[in-house]
């Protein structure tokens, strides 16, 4: 059942993730981009990452997918009419090069996973023999945040400033420069 | 819940007594805040107040650094070194800083825009954090941030202006390219966590982890880890936006580009091959051949290719590749313990950078263009700049008497030591193609005499160009002064170096 | 529990994809999706691996880390490309072609 | 300060005069210069008088004079042991000559700059400063040392070429300059290899002395360039042996052999008449000067394996260069090609490791410093009256120019060989000593020695067809009448110029003594120490 | 007073060389100021009479005196400066001062009123400093640089018109055949020092010389070394095949051709070879010998056809030091010294007189303005009419070439070919061909120089001018041409005019040789000679003075078979045209293929030096330059990469990073 579960979601990222690159108009594939991220969300659930999953939701689809149809509005002023637009060219044709590239990498990795399938790190192991797993009953945020106020302290605080940064830099560079 | 409270409170100790080690990028911090509110309230009454600002930081994150000499101690659970290599690497960083933010101040001070300057030094502060982490961490994580983080405020510096198409075409190249290498980078990282459960890639649990790991994804995942790291000091084949970048950003954002994050860079990249190939296992022997290889490959492709240029920042863009060929000869020197060599050659390498940046921004100024064409027959009308020019050129050459002569000098010592008791044919084709290499970059470099003393001007209008004394001339003849001094005299700065 | 192999290679399938679209969209949000995807494909092994560590909790904090960061270089691309379409009118890279050799 | 000392930093000061003056001032500049180098002939000669060639091992200080040693570098690197570098001066009967060639070539390169109008500030300071590496080279006995005046002398000539030259003079400087970088580069890479081969027996650090290069008991056992019982290969070659070939081929260039040698022509063809002068008066010699002291000091053992290629390459080069100078038609360019060979038997000579063979070697060195130095000058005479050297433009300047004719027919006979003249000594003694290696199996068969003299009868081949093309015969010129008012014959400065130098080498020609005195016991120290590897 | 003539024979010797020298240096510092010749004269008369009181006459039938300075050091070597005085080195140095005198007093006006003729007497004395040099150079070394100063002073002397363009293309072909001569010397000596490990002559051949007391090195080695030196002498002596510059170089004034190219310079080959005669082995001598041989023969048929004056005397130059080469190749290199003796002074005599024709010839031509060839003897005949001095001295100067009884000619001439004799007889075989070529020889000799006189001196002047104002030359020319036609009669030499032997020259020398004497030749041959010379001197005179030339074409031809008969037609037929046919056809030979071989060789040397130039501009240099080319190139290539867009750099980084994914998991 779980796994049944986890097909499904896997197949809906797959699947709509590949229509998003395979799709010619921009703004649909946007709006597939969000289904992509929700599923992906599903799955960090599988993975017992609850609060990550929260964070993609909240994060990604409240601010980078938003983020993105503001910039593709502001940058595509035939948008609308490219929704409308419903011409027999649905799916853009692909580019070989990049195609074979791709594909080269899925064979490559999965060729390792494959490889790697039985012989899963030692740590893993060692853990699991302790027990040192998350589980589903773990109160992950609890952990997650003493975690972070202790062991990932220095990283937290640099971020802030990083955000800080990125936040004012992002405000200058998108300021249109006012005519003299 | 009650499991964490001995925990914690061992960890607050431990976070309390690791702050110390922060100091220096706490001054930044600090720094960069005072520099926002600057900005928003006092440039209105003293429009450099926010360049102050930032230069006394930089100043007193510098002199605090001083105390930390001779320190080695860890902190935030192994996030931050300060060791000898953190302490130099911060100390070379702060100079790049302060060079830059004079640059910018200066290159931008004539220029009427009605965006505020002064959060450029924000910015560049944030970006001075970053690069400080960069070089003090051995934990993944931290590193990745730090990358992150030089790259998002090195986007935001070469876009800030976007005075013109270039820019904006520069900024979102670097931008793409920079995002598209770290994203794979993070991939790499969260396979090679899954291989040891640990990212701190110096603990042995991780080397044991990478040991134990299959082949091909151990591979992969390097490979995908270099990925970013070669965005990061632009080698071979992740050099490519590197000469578009600097063509286009402003010139004293380049020479910030050019300089500054390589030194963290090459530091990161020193310390995994000093952790990684000391052992005698597949992925060590992967990370070594990787540096080698790339190093000969960057040299030749950086090289040649500077040939073919016309424009001075396009060149240097391809001669920094090709330094960072020769950056990476001198990680192997390093990791084969010959800190010091490496860091002279970084230190010089810094030196060279900044003064031809320097001289190019002048010229830029005056004549309106980076075309080595317009330099044409200006050596008659401005001597003192274009012989420092030609002397800064000839110690990237790497011909005596320079600092660059020096540099060389050591890391094909160290090479050659290496070679000698190794015996690594490898080593023998660094050599030779550093040596090839340095032939061949002087054809280019000798192209900005050529153009200066040896090609008359036919055209009237350079009789204009009159030679002002500006800051920037200065720092200049004073970077040249001290790279030929560095060249004669190198004992002092070495014995800087080593103790 | 699903094994690790499945995550693998699902992040595997999305890294992919995402490779494909960042060299062959030729539209720069697209490039910036693609790199979303190799983010998200990145944090999906990083949660999986995740799970096994539970003492240092490194998976996940690096995943959060990671979606912050990304969200930041998002911000901060889709703000450069905003400019340059306000100097080239377009955003198709292979027409942003003023610096090259 | 040592006297040495003062011979290499005398032109420094007159740069930094130069440098300090105005502009305005532009005639003081070659007054300076001229001060300058008047001042080092002075000394070079004080000190050549002074000299006592007293015998001793190649590889003591003892057998060096003048020496000047200050600690210069000093390293700490940690597992490539202690860096020494020192600031090692002194001379022996190889370097001292030479050095009071440089001395009285560059006296005439300054004379000849007289009439110099474009930017006088540039010129002399180079000038000047060429001259400091020049003097520094023969003088340094630490190879560090040695390696910075070597490179350090490439700058000012890709300057003084590329500025103050003729029409290709770009193409001909960068070549020049890359031609050189080339082998210095792997030049750099040996003397690297030699530095972690080599320890300063008294502090057990690795030094870039040379001497202590030479002494085979200083070196580390197995290191990379480890005397005895070396294993060491690079591509199948052994390590000494790529070693030695790797610094041959760095001082080849500059000698030049074939196939080597095609930066010569251009450089000399483009370069202002000074910059001649000094290219053939100096700089060939400097590549002969690294030969004898640097391959066969260091790699006596390759040289003795080597010399037979050597010679055969110094024979190749006799030939070849002397029937390319035949087929020339551009005066300078016949000279330039006769200076490769000349250079020729500089290096059969060399190879020859026989005492007549070096000794001649070095005094055609010497006699090519400044005969070809006068050749140059004299195609500069003509060259700055009518700007054309092209000699089929030219005919009958015999009675037009009857002095400047003399001088041009002394030089050549001079050059070709002519006994009374110093050429005659330094080619008759490399073919004697060429013929005699056999005698003392030094491993060079004697058809080297006649194929090399068949150099001295193209040599006179070339030398007469342009003496009888050009001179002789009834005057028709290009420029006809014009020519005519402009060719006038050599003025006062020119012959100041011309006739010590011709002198100097009748001098030279009637009393070789006055070199052998100097060089005999240097070159026997040497043969002492190559001639065990035979 | 006693003391101040009580100078040493070494100290004598060296005033003898220095004396010219300071004249040309005295000369060359005045330069055109010194017009007259004076300090010349003066240098060479005091040298002459140095040589003769302090050194000649001090040394002659002596002990060897030797005196050497050091004069540097070569490693453990020192090679010194030197005097050897011995019979041969004075005797050398006597002649030369002897004929160098009148030469020099003849000069004077002869080269009168020369825009060029301070630089005649500088050239003139500096050349007498390298001749008398060369005689007593006491090593090698020494002697290789008198050598080719000598070869220089002739090179500036021959080209002393230098804007005549033969003139110079003479001279450089002049010093250039010499060159090959001298390398051949050089690397003789070169041989001799590796060999021996010295150059000094009397360390090499004096008592125990090391000659002598080294072990014999390799004959190969040895025989080399004598080649060495022969070619040496042959390019100095102009020997066949490097003779070819001698003719040309007649192109330099006449008195030089006398001092230099007759007398003095071109003996100093023989001088040479007798100076380092032990060396030699069988071989080398056998070749000499050859060599001579056919110079001598082919010389001798080149000077019948020959219609310039001086050529005729310039090819009688070559034969007759044929003459003294096969001498030294049989081992009488005494009786080549004395030939070269009596040579110089009646060679030296017959170039003088010439030069006197040439002289009234040139007035004739330019009084006219006629557009001839003073030097052709075309031009020429019955001259005796107007100069009979000159026609009595050239007369005897001809006899003594020709080898008449009681002229110097005679004993010389007479010494070679009996040894040569002797030397066949020996060997036995073909050997003989040698003396009997000589024989040959020497009967052609007799006819040619009698053809000169017939033609010069008889009959009527060729040339048909109004205003015949030809005379004797002045005293000034006409002294020294006394002087030296007495110096060619026997009594110079020797008191007997019949028997060689008695010459003091050959009693000094007292060598022995190596085959038995035959006394039976001693009174034939000679016999033979005189009476073959007289019998070609009556064809001669039949052909050139009574006009009875047998070639001419038309009735003439058949007047005179009438007239001579069946014998003498056969004879003319058969004998005399086929010898006038060799003789045209050899000098053709000479002209096209031995010296079109010199002139081919350095056609070859000229093409192989455009080729190796192209060779070198597109070869050398365009290998150097394409390689720069292709690193440039591969800039170019490498720069396709960075084409502007994005994802291609993207994708070409990700390729790379695939392909080496690859390559580590296939590897």
């Amino acid at each position: 059942m779980e796994l049944a579960i986890f097909y499904a979601f896997a197949a809906l990222v797959i699947g709509s993730a590949l229509l998003v690159v395979s799709l010619k108009n921009t703004a649909r594939s946007l709006f597939l981009f969000f289904i992509v991220l929700f599923g992906m969300a599903g799955l960090f659930i599988f993975a017992l990452a609850d609060f990550v999953a929260i964070t993609q939701i909240m994060v990604y689809v409240g601010g980078v997918l938003i983020l993105m149809i503001f910039a593709f509005m502001l940058s595509n002023k035939e948008l609308l009419a490219d929704l409308q637009n419903t011409s027999s060219k649905f799916l853009s044709i692909p580019n070989w090069q990049s195609l074979l590239l791709s594909i080269g990498f899925l064979a490559v990795m999965s060729y390792g996973i494959i490889e790697w399938h039985d012989n899963f790190p030692q740590w893993i192991t060692e853990n699991i023999r302790q027990g040192n797993i998350i589980k589903s009953s773990d109160n992950n945020i609890n952990q997650l945040g003493i975690k972070f106020m202790t062991q990932y302290l220095l990283p937290f605080e640099v971020i802030s400033i990083f955000l800080l940064a990125a936040l004012i830099g992002a405000a200058h560079l998108s300021r249109k420069e006012d005519p003299k | 819940m009650n499991e964490f409270v001995f925990q914690v409170s061992d960890s607050i100790d431990h976070i309390i007594r690791s702050i110390p080690l922060f100091k220096v990028e706490f001054a930044l911090s600090f720094g960069f805040l005072s520099s926002i509110v600057c900005t928003l309230i006092f440039d209105k009454y003293w429009k450099h107040s926010s360049f102050f600002v930032t230069i006394l930081s930089i100043i007193c994150a510098f002199l605090i650094l001083m105390t930390q000499h001779d320190q080695s101690n860890f902190g935030f659970y192994n996030m931050l070194i300060v060791d000898k290599t953190s302490f130099f690497a911060r100390a070379f960083i702060s100079i790049g800083l302060l060079i830059s933010a004079i640059f910018l101040q200066q290159h931008f001070a004539n220029k009427e825009f009605k965006k505020r300057k002064g959060d450029l030094y924000s910015i560049l502060l944030a970006a001075g954090i970053g690069l400080n982490l960069f070089s003090m961490t051995t934990h993944w994580l931290m590193a990745f941030i730090a990358i992150e983080m030089v790259s998002i405020c090195s986007y935001i510096m070469v876009g800030y202006f976007s005075e013109n198409k270039k820019q904006a075409e520069a900024a979102m190249k670097y931008a793409l390219f920079g995002s598209a290498c770290s994203a794979v980078m993070l991939y790499g990282l969260s396979l090679i966590y899954g291989f040891t459960g640990d990212l701190n890639f110096a603990s042995p649990k991780h080397i044991q982890g990478l040991i134990a790991a299959p082949e091909v994804m151990v591979s992969i995942a390097i490979l995908f880890v270099f990925t970013g790291i070669g965005f990061k000091l632009s080698f071979v084949p992740f050099h490519l936006w590197a000469p578009d970048v600097y063509e286009g950003a402003p010139t004293p954002v380049t020479a910030f580009l050019s300089t500054v994050p390589k030194i963290a860079a090459i530091v990161l990249l020193s310390r995994l091959a000093s952790a990684w190939i000391s052992t005698p296992f597949y992925f060590s022997e992967l990370t070594f051949m990787f540096i080698s290889f790339v190093s000969i490959v960057t040299m030749l492709a950086g090289n040649l290719i500077a040939l073919r240029q016309t424009d001075i920042k396009r060149m240097m863009a391809y001669s920094s590749i090709g330094h960072t060929g020769f950056l990476m000869m001198a990680i192997i020197a390093y990791s084969n313990g010959q800190q010091n060599i490496l860091f002279f050659y970084v230190l010089v390498y810094t030196l060279m950078n900044f003064a031809s940046f320097a001289f190019i921004d002048v010229l830029e100024q005056k004549l309106g263009s980076t075309q080595l064409s317009s330099y044409t027959g200006l050596g008659k009308k401005m001597p003192i700049i274009f012989t420092c020019f030609s002397i800064i050129g000839i110690s990237l050459i790497g011909l005596p008497p320079t600092a660059g002569f020096i540099g060389k000098l050591f890391v094909f010592s160290s090479i050659f030591e290496i070679y000698q008791y190794g015996g690594d044919q490898i080593f023998l084709w660094l050599l030779i193609v550093g040596a090839l290499t340095s032939v061949i970059s002087l054809f280019y470099y000798f192209k900005i005499p050529l153009f200066a003393f040896l090609r008359n001007n036919k055209e009237e209008n350079i009789e204009n160009i009159n030679p002002a004394l500006s800051p920037m001339l200065v720092i200049g003849v004073i970077l040249t002064i001290l790279v030929v001094l560095i060249g004669i005299f190198p004992s002092g700065v070495f014995g800087v170096i080593s103790n | 529990m699903i094994s690790l192999t499945h995550f693998l290679f699902v992040s595997a399938c999305l890294f992919c994809i995402g490779l494909y679209a960042i060299i062959a969209k030729r539209n720069s949000i697209m490039i910036l999706i693609g790199i979303e995807f190799i983010i998200n494909a990145a944090i999906l092994n990083l949660v999986a691996f995740g799970r096994y560590d539970k003492i240092n909790y490194s998976g996940q904090i690096f995943a959060l880390f990671a979606i912050v960061l990304a969200a930041a270089a998002v911000a901060v691309g889709l703000a450069i490309i905003l400019n340059v379409y306000r100097k080239y009118k377009t955003i198709n890279p292979e027409n942003i072609t003023d610096l090259r050799d | 300060m040592g006297a040495l000392s003062l011979l290499i930093f005398l032109p420094m000061i007159a740069v930094i005069g130069i440098l300090l003056l105005p502009n305005r001032m532009g005639h003081s500049f070659k007054y300076l210069a001229l001060l300058a180098t008047v001042l080092q002939f002075g000394l070079a000669g004080y000190l050549y008088i002074n000299f006592n060639g007293s015998a001793g091992a190649f590889s003591e200080v003892s057998t060096y004079q003048y020496v000047e040693q200050l600690p210069w570098i000093r390293l700490d690197l940690g597992s490539l042991g202690k860096l020494e570098v020192d600031y090692f001066l002194g001379v022996d009967g190889f370097s001292l000559p030479l050095l009071l060639l440089s001395a009285f070539v560059m006296l005439m390169a300054v004379g000849a700059s007289w009439n110099i109008e474009k930017s006088k500030k540039g010129y002399f300071a180079l000038l000047m400063l060429l001259n400091t590496a020049v003097m520094g080279i023969f003088c340094a006995l630490d190879f560090f040392l040695f390696y910075v005046f070597y490179e350090v002398m490439l700058l000012p000539l890709y300057f003084l070429i590329g500025i103050w030259g003729g029409a290709r003079r770009e193409y001909a400087a960068i070549k020049f300059f890359i031609y050189t970088l080339f082998g210095s580069v792997f030049m750099l890479l040996v003397i690297v290899g030699l530095y972690f081969s080599v320890q300063n027996p008294n502090t057990g650090a690795h030094t870039f002395n040379m001497l202590y290069m030479m002494n085979p008991e200083n070196y580390v056992p197995g290191s990379f360039f480890d005397f005895l019982g070396n294993a060491n290969e690079i591509f199948g070659i052994p390590a000494r042996m790529i070693g030695f070939i790797v610094l041959f081929v760095a001082f080849a260039i500059k000698i030049p052999i074939v196939p080597l040698h095609t930066w010569l022509p251009d450089a000399h063809v483009e370069a202002p008449t000074p910059v001649s002068i000094i290219l053939a008066g100096i700089l060939l010699k400097i590549g002969g000067y690294g030969v004898i002291r640097i391959c066969l000091g260091i790699f006596p053992d390759a040289a003795a394996d080597a010399n037979w290629w050597l010679g055969l390459i110094g024979v190749v080069s006799i030939i070849y260069g002397a029937l390319n100078a035949l087929a020339q038609t551009d005066l300078k360019r016949l000279i330039a090609y006769s200076s490769v060979s000349h250079m020729g038997f500089v290096l059969l000579g060399i190879s020859s490791l026989t005492a007549e063979g070096i000794s001649g070697a070095m005094f055609q060195m010497l006699s090519h410093g400044f005969l070809s130095a006068a050749l140059f000058f004299l195609v500069g005479v003509v060259y700055d009256r009518v700007h054309d050297r092209y000699i089929y433009n030219f005919r009958g300047l015999a009675s037009i120019m009857p002095k400047y004719t003399a001088y041009v027919a002394i030089a050549f006979f001079a050059s070709l060989g002519l006994p009374g003249f110093s050429a005659f000594i330094g080619e008759a003694f490399v073919i004697i000593g060429t013929f005699n290696a056999e005698s003392m199996n030094t491993g060079i068969p004697r058809w080297m020695a006649i194929f090399g003299s068949l150099g001295i009868l193209l040599s006179a081949a070339y030398f007469l067809w342009t003496l009888q093309r050009m001179f002789f015969g009834t005057t028709r010129l290009k420029g006809g009448e014009e020519w005519v008012k402009e060719l006038k014959d050599v003025n006062i400065r020119e012959q100041i110029i011309l006739f010590p130098t011709l002198a100097l080498a009748l001098l030279l020609g009637i009393m070789p003594s006055l070199v052998f005195g100097v060089l005999n016991n240097s070159v026997l120290s040497l043969l002492d120490l190559v001639t065990p590897y035979l | 007073m006693s003391d101040l003539l009580n100078i040493s024979p070494i100290i004598g010797s060296m005033l003898v060389v220095l004396l010219p020298f300071l004249a040309f240096l005295i000369q060359a510092i005045l330069g055109k100021r010194s017009q007259s010749g004076n300090i010349a004269l003066v240098s060479i008369i005091l040298s002459t009479i140095f040589s003769l009181i302090f050194v000649f006459a001090e040394v002659w039938k002596q002990e060897p005196i030797s005196a050497n300075v050091s004069w540097f050091t070569i490693g453990t070597h020192t090679f010194t400066l030197g005097i050897l005085l011995n019979n041969l080195t004075v005797l050398m140095q006597l002649i030369v001062c002897i004929i160098a005198l009148p030469v020099h007093i003849y000069s004077k006006s002869y080269m009168k009123g020369d825009p060029g003729i301070h630089r005649y007497w500088m050239y003139l004395s500096l050349f007498c400093f390298a001749m008398l040099g060369l005689t007593i150079s006491s090593n090698l070394l020494m002697m290789y640089i008198f050598w080719e100063l000598v070869g220089f002073a002739s090179y500036l002397l021959i080209g002393f018109w230098f804007t005549k363009e033969s003139a110079v293309q003479a001279n450089k072909k002049a010093f250039i055949i010499n060159r090959i001569g001298d390398l051949g010397f050089l690397l003789g000596i070169a041989s001799v020092y590796s060999m021996y490990g010295s150059l000094n002559l009397v360390e090499l051949f004096g008592k125990d010389g090391l000659f002598y007391s080294l072990p014999a090195s390799s004959d190969g080695w040895l025989t080399f070394t004598g080649i060495c030196f022969f070619i040496g002498a042959m390019a100095k002596s102009a020997q066949f095949p490097l003779h070819v510059w001698l003719p040309d170089a007649m192109e330099g004034p006449t008195a030089v051709s006398s001092l230099i190219h007759a007398a003095t310079m071109v003996a100093a080959g023989v001088f040479l070879l007798s100076t380092v005669f032990p060396l030699f082995n069988q071989t080398v001598l056998l070749t000499i010998a050859i060599i001579g041989c056919i110079t001598a023969l082919i010389s001798a048929y080149f000077a019948i056809s020959q219609t310039d004056i001086k050529k005729i005397l310039a090819f009688s130059t070559i034969s007759q030091l044929g003459f003294m080469v096969v001498a030294v190749g049989v081992g009488a290199w005494d009786a080549a010294m004395f030939h070269l003796a009596t040579h110089a002074f009646f060679k030296c005599l017959l170039f003088l007189s010439a030069g006197a024709i040439i002289h009234e010839m040139a007035h004739l031509k330019e009084a006219n303005k006629l557009d001839i060839d003073p030097q052709d003897i075309n031009n020429m005949g019955g001259l005796k009419k107007w100069m009979p001095k000159t026609f009595i001295l050239m007369s005897i100067a001809s006899l003594a070439l020709a080898g008449f009884p009681l002229t110097s000619g005679f004993l010389s001439k007479d010494a070679i070919l009996i040894s040569a004799f002797e030397w066949a007889a020996q060997l036995n075989g073909l050997y003989f061909l040698i003396p009997i070529t000589l024989t040959l020889v020497s009967i052609l000799t007799a006819f040619y120089i009698g053809r000169l006189i017939f033609k010069v001196f008889f009959g009527e002047l060729k040339i048909k001018v109004e205003r015949i104002h030809l005379h004797e030359a002045n005293l000034s020319m006409l002294g020294p041409m006394i002087f030296l036609g007495i110096c060619s009669i026997f009594l110079v030499f020797s008191w007997n005019p019949i028997a060689y032997h008695h010459s003091f020259i050959l009693t000094g020398f007292s060598i022995t040789y190596p085959f038995a004497e035959i006394h039976s030749l001693h009174i034939i041959l000679p016999i033979i000679l005189t009476i073959s010379s007289a019998i070609a001197w009556v064809i001669g005179w039949n052909w050139y003075v009574k006009g009875k030339y047998p070639l001419n074409s038309g009735n003439k031809l058949l007047d005179i078979s009438m007239n001579q008969g069946y014998i003498n037609e056969f004879y003319n037929k058969i004998f005399v045209k086929s010898t006038l046919n060799l003789s045209k056809g050899l000098y053709w030979f000479d002209q096209n293929i031995v010296d079109g071989f010199v002139n081919f060789l350095a056609t070859i040397v000229r093409n192989l030096a455009h080729f190796s130039a192209w060779i070198d501009r597109y070869i050398v240099d365009g290998l150097v330059n394409t390689i720069a080319g292709t690193a440039y190139y591969i800039g170019h290539l490498l720069r396709w990469v960075q084409n502007g867009r994005l994802q291609n750099y993207l994708g070409f980084a990700f390729t790379v990073v695939l392909i080496g994914i690859i390559y580590l998991i296939i590897k």
